[in-house]
C-alpha cells in the first residue's frame, strides 16, 4: 500500500460519504448550497489531516484502553481551532454552518480514520490518508450541495444557471431534498461501481 | 341450522350442478389395477403377495405395519404382475401391487359378519374396522381405528358425521347420503356405541336440501342423531370449523378434535364401517365424482381402489381436447396430477379435470397488501405475513405468526388478486417451522 | 396418449380477481369525479390530467426497464397513481409541474421502494406533498379561466378562507356557504376533490366490488366530523361548521380513495379502524389548529408510516385461542 | 491562555484518574489470543464449524474445546496460523468440496408438467415431489445457491446446480439445504463422481433422463479396486476406496460418471530417467508397475488404469503420458 494509494483511497474507492456512508449528519444538514458544502468539507479536511497526523505520532504512546478519550481530545482541539479561525475570517459562513462546526468533533469520518488508520500507520501515511479522505468528503459535500442548490435555487455557487424563468424546487433545499439527493447519487454511484466491477 | 359461524371463509361457486342429480354408476373392471401400499396416513402396509400369486377380491395383499397403519385388500380377482414402485397421487413413486384383472371378480372368503352389530362389543367393532382397512374417506385418510381409540384422558362426548362436502364440484358424499342414508345412520350408531353415546350429529351444507331431507327422514325413523343444516361457506367441512358450527366448541390451536371431546367422521367412512361389520367387506370400493369441464360427461362413479385415473376418466367420456389440469380431489385441496396412470386410492373422493380456460397460466405478482387473505382465513391467520416472512427465510417469526395452524384450505390463495401461491408458501413454511422445532429440541 | 398437464399447488381455482381488474376498477370509479372536474374547470383540467397520467405511465415504463423487471405499465396502477395525483392538483397547474409530479409519484413514491406492493406511502400523496412543499404558489392558485366555474365563484377555497379568517380575527364572521352546492360540487378546489356526491358514488361502486372496505372511510370521516363538531359547538364563531369540513377540501377523495389504497393501509379490520381514526384525528387537528388549511394528505402519509406498526399490533384473533373449550372435561 | 491550559490539564487529570480507577475496578480478563484467532478466521460466520459464528469458534479454540483446524472454509492457511497462536501444531485434513449428484439438465431430462408456483426447491418439492420427471434429480430453483455463503454453487443455464471448486470451502450448507439430498462432500482430489441419485430401474430412469444411472453395474465390474457398489440400481462410489482412475467413467453407457481428469493417457517409464527408487511401484493400486530396486521400472499397459498416482509420485519426472486412452477399450 503505497503513498499514492493512501491518498487516493479516500477520493473514490473508500469515499467517506458515498462508499463508507460516514459523517451523514453534516452531509445531510449543511449541503443546502455548494459553497456551504465546500466550507464544511474544508473545515473537516483540516481537522482530519491534523488529527490523523497527531494521532499517528502519538500512536505508540497512547495506551489502548484510553485511546478514545485521547483521540477525542486531539480532535476537539483542532475543531476548536477551526471554529475560532472561521469565526474570525469567514464570519458569514461560520454563521450559516452554525452548530455543525463544533459538531465536527463527533464526525465519524474523523474518529473512524483515527481509530482505523492513524493509530496503526506512520505519520506520513496518516497525513495522506487524512488529506485524501478530507478531499473526498469535501468533494462529496460539494457535489451534493451543487445538485441541491441547482434544483432548489437554480444556481451553483450563487451563479444563476437556469435563468430567471426557472421555478425552484424548494423541497430540494429542505431536509427531504438532502435525503432524496443523497439516495439518488448513491444509486448512481453504486450502479457505476457495479458496472466497473463487472467489466 | 348451525348456530355458530366461523370467521373468514369464502364463497366459491359450488359447481355441483353437473353431477349432483346423477345416480352413482358402477365402474366396469379395468385390465390392470395398481394398489399402492400407502393409501393412508401412517406407516405403509407391508406387501403380503409376490409376483405370480393369484389373488381374490377382498384378499389382504399388504398387511398393516404398525398401530397407525391399515391393511390393503385386493379390489378384484386376478394375478399379481409385479410388486414395485409405481405412480402415486403424492408424486413420488411408491411401492404398489400391480394386479392383472381376470374379470371374474371372484371374492375371497369374507370376514364373518358380526352378529347383532348394534349390540356388539366396541372392541370387536374396532378390530373389524382395522381388519377392513378403513381410513377417513374425506381425503385425509387417517386410519379410522386410531381415531376411534382416543387416550383415556380425552373422553369423547360428541360424534359428528361430516356430510358437508364443501369442496366445489364434488358430489360423492351428496349422492351417498341420497342413496345410502340408512347405512350412514347405522354406521354412525356403531361409532356412537364405541363411545357409549346415545346421539350424534350429521352436518350437511344447506345447498343440499334433498340430502338434508333424506337424512332427516332416517334420523327421525332411527332417532340416533340430529341433522344440522349448515351455512354454505367454504371451508365448512374442515373438522375444526365443523365442530365450531355444530357444537360451538373451538379446538385449541395445535390440538386434535378429541381435545374438545369430539370425533368427526366422514359419511362415506360410516358406510364403510357398516359394510365391514355387517357384510365383512373390506374397504375396496368408494364413490368418486369425475367432473369438471375437462371431461365430456361428468359422473358419480362407484370405483374400486387401484383403478387408474385414465380408467375413471374414460367412464366419464374421456378428457376434452383442451383439458390442462387433472386434480385428484377437489379444486381447493386436491393434488394436481401429472399423469393419468396414477391409481385411485381409498381417499379419492373425486377427479377434477379443468380445461385451459380455468387454468391460470402466468406467475404471481408482488403482494399489494389488500388484506383479502386475512379476511378469508378461517383460522384467523395472516397468510400474507407468513408468506413474506418465509420468503425472507424468517422461520422463527413465521412460527410466531402461527404458520402451523394453517389447515391448507386454500381460501387465501383463492381470493389473492396478486395470484400468490400462498398455500404453497405456507406449507413450505410449515415444513421449515417443524424442522426448526425439531432442531431446537434435539 | 401422453399429455402434459399443469402441476401446481392447491387450490386450483380462484375468484377471478386480479391486480389489473382492481386498479382499473378504481380508475373507473374515479371517472365521474374526473369528468365533473373537466366540466367545472374546462380544458386546463383536461391538460393537467393528461400530462400527469402520461408522466406517471412513462416513468413506470422507464423504471421497469431500468430495473429489469416485468413490464407493469398496463396493470393500471401507474394510471391510477397519475390520475389520483391529477385530481389533487389545482386546474391551473402548469404542465411542467404535472410532469414533475407524475414522474416523482412513480419514481420516488413507488419504484425506489421496489415497485407496486412495496411502497410504504401512497405514491400520489408523496408527489402531492412534494409539489406542495416545493411549489406552494402554484399549488394554491385556484384561479380558473375556463369551464363552468370560469367566473362563477371566487378563487379561494372554503377551507383557505376559513383559515384566513381564523388567523386574522379582525375580518369578522366566517363566510356563508351553501352546503348543497358544496355537496354536488360547485366550488373551487383541486380537479377531483370538488364533488363529494360523485366521489361517494364511485366509492359505493368500489365497495360493491369489495375493493374498498367501509372501515377506513367511516372511521376517517366520522372522526373529523366528531372533532370539528366539538370545536364548532364550543366556539362557532371561530370554527367552520362540521358539515363544511366534510364537504370541502380533500377529505372525501382522501378518505374514500387515498386512505383506502390497499398497499398502504393495514391488513385487517381492526387495524383499518385504527388507521382511519388516526387519519381523521390528524386531519382535524391540522385543519383546526395547524398552519395549513388542509391536512388530509399529511395525515394519510403520517398514518401510512404507522401501518407496519399497526399491523404488528393487530394480529387477527387466531381460531381456537380465546374461546374456552366447553366439552371434553 | 493559561486559564485554558490549566482547565484542560485539570479536566484531563481528573478524567484520567477516573479512567484509571475504572480500568482496575471493572477490568474483565479476555484472553488476548481470542482476539488474535478471531482476526485470523475468515469472518463469514457461516457456521460450518458448528459454532454460532467466528468469534464463538475463536473462544472455543482458545479454550481448547475446538481444534485449530475446525474452520473448514479457512482451510490450511487459517488452521496453521491459528495453530501457531494457540501453540498447537495441526494435521490438516484435505479440503472437501460439494458434489452435485445430478446431470439432468433441461435438454437431457423430462418434466412432469408445467409447474407454476414458488420458485424454491424446498417449496416446489411440495407439488408432486418435484416438477421434474425424475423424482431424485436437481429441481434447479437454486435453494443451494441462496444458502451458499461463498457464492460457490450456481444453477446455470441447464437448470442443474454446478459447484465452483475454487470457491467451495466444503462448509456443507448446500448439502443441508437441498431437499433432494443430491449434494454431498468429497475431498477435492477425488476426480471421479457418479452424478445420479436415482435408485430406479434402468427403464424408469431412461424414460425421464438421458444421463442418469441406469444401474447396469458396468462401472462396478470395471472398477479395479472394487470401490463401486450397486445399491438398488444405483452405483455408489466409496470415496475411501476410490483411486480416481476414471475407468468407470469410460464404460458408463449413459455418460453419467464425471471424470475431471479426462481425457486420460497411458503411462510409460522413461528408462533413461528412472533411478529405480520403487516409489511408483509402491503407490500403484493395481500392481501395474514391475521392476527391481535401482533398475528401470516398467508399466504394464494392460494392467494400468491411468490413475496417475505413479506420475505424481515419481521424484524424477520419469513417468510420462503417452497416447490418449480411447473409449473403445471399455
Amino acid at each position: 500500500m503505497g503513498a499514492v494509494e493512501n491518498f487516493t483511497r479516500g477520493l473514490f474507492k473508500e469515499n467517506p460519504v458515498f462508499r463508507l456512508l460516514l459523517g451523514m449528519c453534516p452531509t445531510l444538514a449543511v449541503t443546502t448550497e455548494a459553497v456551504n458544502g465546500l466550507g464544511m468539507g474544508l473545515a473537516t479536511t483540516f481537522v482530519l489531516i491534523c488529527s490523523n497526523a497527531v494521532v499517528s505520532l502519538l500512536r505508540n504512546v497512547i495506551p489502548a484502553k484510553v485511546r478514545i478519550p485521547c483521540f477525542i481530545v486531539i480532535i476537539a482541539t483542532f475543531v476548536t481551532i477551526v471554529d475560532l479561525v472561521m469565526n474570525a475570517y469567514l464570519h458569514d459562513m461560520h454563521k450559516t454552518l452554525g452548530v455543525f462546526i463544533p459538531l465536527i468533533v463527533v464526525n465519524c469520518v474523523i474518529l473512524g480514520r483515527a481509530e482505523a488508520f492513524a493509530s496503526r500507520n506512520n505519520p506520513l501515511g496518516s497525513l495522506l490518508d487524512g488529506l485524501g479522505m478530507g478531499l473526498g468528503f469535501t468533494g462529496s459535500l460539494m457535489l451534493l450541495g451543487s445538485v441541491r442548490e441547482l434544483f432548489g435555487n437554480g444556481t451553483i455557487f450563487g451563479a444563476s444557471i437556469f435563468g430567471g424563468g426557472y421555478n425552484p424546487v424548494i423541497v430540494m433545499i429542505l431536509p427531504p431534498g438532502a435525503f432524496i439527493t443523497l439516495g439518488i447519487l448513491l444509486a448512481i454511484i453504486n450502479r457505476l461501481a457495479s458496472a466497473k466491477r463487472a467489466s | 341450522m348451525g348456530r355458530h359461524l366461523f370467521r373468514g371463509g369464502i364463497h366459491p361457486p359450488d359447481e355441483k350442478k353437473r353431477t349432483a342429480h346423477l345416480p352413482t354408476e358402477v365402474a366396469p373392471l379395468p385390465e390392470l389395477i395398481f394398489l399402492p401400499v400407502s393409501q393412508h396416513i401412517g406407516a405403509p402396509a407391508k406387501p403380503a403377495v409376490k409376483k405370480g400369486d393369484k389373488v381374490l377380491k377382498g384378499q389382504v395383499v399388504a398387511t398393516a405395519s404398525g398401530f397407525v397403519s391399515v391393511p390393503i385388500h385386493a379390489s378384484t380377482s386376478g394375478v399379481v404382475r409385479s410388486v414395485g414402485p409405481y405412480h402415486h397421487p403424492m408424486g413420488a413413486k411408491q411401492l404398489a401391487i400391480e394386479i392383472e384383472v381376470d374379470g371374474e371378480d371372484l371374492a375371497a372368503e369374507p370376514l364373518a359378519p358380526i352378529e347383532d352389530p348394534l349390540n356388539a362389543d366396541p372392541n370387536v367393532i374396532k378390530s373389524r374396522i382395522l381388519e377392513a382397512g378403513i381410513v377417513g374417506m374425506g381425503g385425509a385418510t387417517f386410519p379410522t381405528h386410531v381415531k376411534l381409540s382416543p387416550p383415556p384422558e380425552s373422553p369423547i362426548d360428541s360424534v359428528i358425521l361430516n356430510g358437508v362436502e364443501c369442496e366445489p364440484f364434488l358430489t360423492a358424499d351428496h349422492r351417498l347420503m341420497l342413496e345410502r342414508g340408512d347405512d350412514i345412520m347405522c354406521g354412525l350408531k356403531l361409532i356412537l356405541n364405541i363411545f357409549g353415546l346415545e346421539r350424534g350429529y350429521i352436518g350437511i351444507e344447506m345447498n343440499k336440501p334433498d340430502a338434508i331431507a333424506e337424512m332427516a327422514r332416517f334420523a327421525t325413523e332411527r332417532g340416533w342423531c340430529d341433522i344440522r343444516g349448515l351455512e354454505v361457506r367454504y371451508p365448512q367441512g374442515a373438522e375444526k370449523q365443523l365442530i365450531h358450527a355444530i357444537l360451538g366448541r373451538d379446538v385449541p390451536s395445535g390440538a386434535l378434535p378429541m381435545a374438545v371431546g369430539t370425533v368427526v367422521q366422514n359419511v362415506a367412512t360410516a358406510v364403510a364401517i357398516w359394510e365391514a361389520v355387517t357384510k365383512g367387506k373390506p374397504l375396496i370400493e368408494r364413490v368418486a365424482t369425475v367432473t369438471g369441464d375437462g371431461v365430456k360427461e361428468p359422473k358419480n362413479i362407484l370405483i374400486r381402489t387401484g383403478m387408474t385415473l385414465q380408467h375413471l376418466v374414460d367412464q366419464a367420456g374421456g378428457l376434452t381436447d383442451d383439458c390442462q389440469k387433472v386434480i385428484m380431489g377437489g379444486p381447493m385441496m386436491g393434488m394436481a396430477q401429472h399423469t393419468l396412470e396414477v391409481p385411485a386410492t381409498k381417499g379419492t373422493s373425486g377427479v377434477l379435470c379443468l380445461p385451459a380456460a380455468e387454468v391460470r397460466a402466468t406467475g404471481h405478482r408482488d403482494c399489494i397488501s389488500c388484506g383479502r387473505c386475512v379476511s378469508a382465513c378461517p383460522m384467523g391467520l395472516s397468510p400474507t405475513t407468513i408468506f413474506n416472512l418465509i420468503d425472507k427465510d424468517k422461520v422463527a417469526e413465521a412460527d410466531e405468526w402461527s404458520a402451523l395452524d394453517c389447515i391448507e384450505c386454500g381460501s387465501c390463495s383463492y381470493v389473492c388478486p396478486a395470484w400468490i401461491p400462498l398455500v404453497q408458501y405456507i406449507r413450505y413454511a410449515k415444513g421449515r417451522v417443524m424442522a426448526r422445532r425439531r432442531e431446537l429440541k434435539g | 396418449m401422453s399429455r402434459t398437464f399443469f402441476i401446481t399447488s392447491s387450490p386450483h381455482v380462484n375468484d377471478g380477481d386480479s391486480i389489473f381488474r382492481i386498479m382499473w376498477s378504481v380508475v373507473g370509479a374515479l371517472l365521474p369525479a374526473t369528468l365533473w372536474g373537466f366540466y367545472l374547470f374546462g380544458m386546463p383540467a383536461v391538460r393537467v390530467t393528461l400530462f400527469t397520467v402520461a408522466a406517471a405511465v412513462l416513468a413506470e415504463a422507464a423504471a421497469n426497464k431500468m430495473r429489469g423487471r416485468a413490464d407493469t405499465t398496463l396493470d393500471g396502477s401507474a394510471v391510477l397513481t397519475g390520475l389520483l395525483l391529477a385530481l389533487n392538483l389545482p386546474p391551473s397547474a402548469p404542465w411542467w409541474l404535472c410532469v414533475f409530479g407524475g414522474a416523482a409519484a412513480i419514481l420516488l413514491g413507488k419504484q425506489v421502494f421496489g415497485g407496486l406492493g412495496h411502497n410504504p406511502f401512497n405514491p400520489a400523496l408523496v408527489a402531492r406533498v412534494l409539489l406542495l412543499v416545493s411549489f406552494p404558489a402554484f399549488m394554491t392558485d385556484w384561479a380558473v379561466d375556463a369551464g363552468y366555474l370560469a367566473d362563477a365563484v371566487s378563487s379561494a377555497t372554503v377551507l383557505g378562507e376559513a383559515k384566513t379568517f381564523l388567523m386574522t380575527p379582525a375580518l369578522g364572521a366566517l363566510p356563508d356557504v351553501d352546503y348543497l352546492d358544496l355537496f354536488i360540487g360547485f366550488r373551487a378546489g383541486c380537479i377531483g376533490e370538488v364533488s363529494p356526491l360523485l366521489l361517494l358514488a364511485g366509492a359505493a361502486y368500489l365497495y360493491w366490488r369489495r375493493i374498498i372496505t367501509i372501515d377506513i372511510p367511516l372511521a376517517f370521516i366520522a372522526t373529523v366530523f366528531v372533532i370539528t363538531t366539538a370545536a364548532w359547538g364550543f366556539a362557532p364563531e371561530k370554527y367552520l361548521n362540521p358539515m363544511a369540513h366534510l364537504m370541502t377540501g380533500g377529505l372525501m377523495i382522501g378518505a374514500l380513495f387515498m386512505a383506502t389504497d390497499m398497499v398502504t393501509s393495514p391488513l385487517n379490520t381492526k387495524g383499518r379502524w385504527i388507521f382511519g381514526l388516526g387519519c381523521g384525528l390528524l386531519t382535524a387537528v391540522i385543519r383546526l389548529w395547524g398552519g395549513y388549511p388542509e391536512g388530509v394528505s399529511f395525515s394519510i402519509l403520517l398514518m401510512n408510516a404507522c401501518v407496519p406498526l399497526i399491523d404488528r399490533y393487530t394480529k387477527p384473533r387466531k381460531f381456537g385461542l380465546a374461546a374456552p373449550a366447553k366439552g371434553g372435561g | 491562555m493559561i486559564e485554558a491550559a490549566i482547565i484542560l490539564v485539570a479536566i484531563g487529570g481528573a478524567a484520567a484518574l477516573g479512567l484509571g480507577i475504572a480500568s482496575i475496578k471493572f477490568s474483565v480478563y479476555v484472553d488476548p489470543r481470542v482476539e488474535k484467532v478471531d482476526e485470523l478466521l475468515p469472518g463469514a460466520n457461516c457456521g460450518a464449524c458448528g459454532y454460532t459464528g467466528c468469534h464463538s469458534l475463536a473462544e472455543a479454540i482458545v479454550a481448547g474445546e475446538a481444534i485449530p483446524s475446525a474452520c473448514i472454509p479457512g482451510g490450511e492457511t487459517v488452521a496453521k496460523a491459528v495453530g501457531e497462536v494457540v501453540g498447537v501444531s495441526t494435521e490438516i485434513a484435505e479440503r472437501n468440496v460439494a458434489i452435485v449428484h445430478c446431470k439432468g439438465t433441461r435438454d437431457k431430462s423430462t418434466v412432469k408438467g408445467v409447474y407454476l408456483g414458488v420458485e424454491d426447491c424446498r417449496a416446489a418439492r411440495l407439488v408432486l415431489g418435484t416438477p421434474k420427471g425424475c423424482f431424485y434429480g436437481c429441481i434447479g430453483f437454486g435453494t443451494c445457491e441462496h444458502s451458499c455463503p461463498f457464492d460457490a454453487i450456481h444453477v446455470g443455464e441447464g437448470g442443474v446446480a454446478v459447484v465452483d471448486n475454487d470457491k467451495c470451502t466444503g462448509c456443507g450448507k448446500c448439502v443441508a439445504s437441498c431437499p433432494k439430498q443430491i449434494i454431498s462432500l468429497a475431498p477435492i482430489s477425488l476426480e471421479v463422481h457418479i452424478k445420479c441419485k436415482s435408485p430406479e430401474k434402468g427403464k424408469a430412469v431412461k424414460s425421464v433422463c438421458e444421463v442418469g444411472c441406469i444401474g447396469c453395474s458396468k462401472c462396478a465390474k470395471t472398477c479395479p479396486v472394487e470401490a463401486i457398489e450397486m445399491k438398488d440400481g444405483l452405483a455408489v462410489i466409496d470415496i475411501a476406496k476410490c483411486i480416481s482412475c476414471g475407468r468407470c467413467a469410460e464404460v458408463c453407457p449413459t455418460s453419467n460418471i464425471d471424470d475431471a481428469a479426462a481425457p486420460r493417457h497411458y503411462l510409460e517409464v522413461k528408462e533413461q530417467d528412472c533411478i529405480g527408487c520403487t516409489k511408483c511401484k509402491k503407490v500403484c493400486p493395481v500392481d501395474a508397475v514391475a521392476g527391481e530396486k535401482k533398475k528401470p521400472h516398467v508399466i504394464d499397459k494392460a494392467k494400468c488404469v491411468s490413475c496417475m498416482k505413479c506420475y505424481e509420485a515419481c521424484p524424477k519426472d520419469a513417468i510420462v503420458m503417452v497416447g490418449e486412452r480411447g473409449g473403445d477399450d471399455g
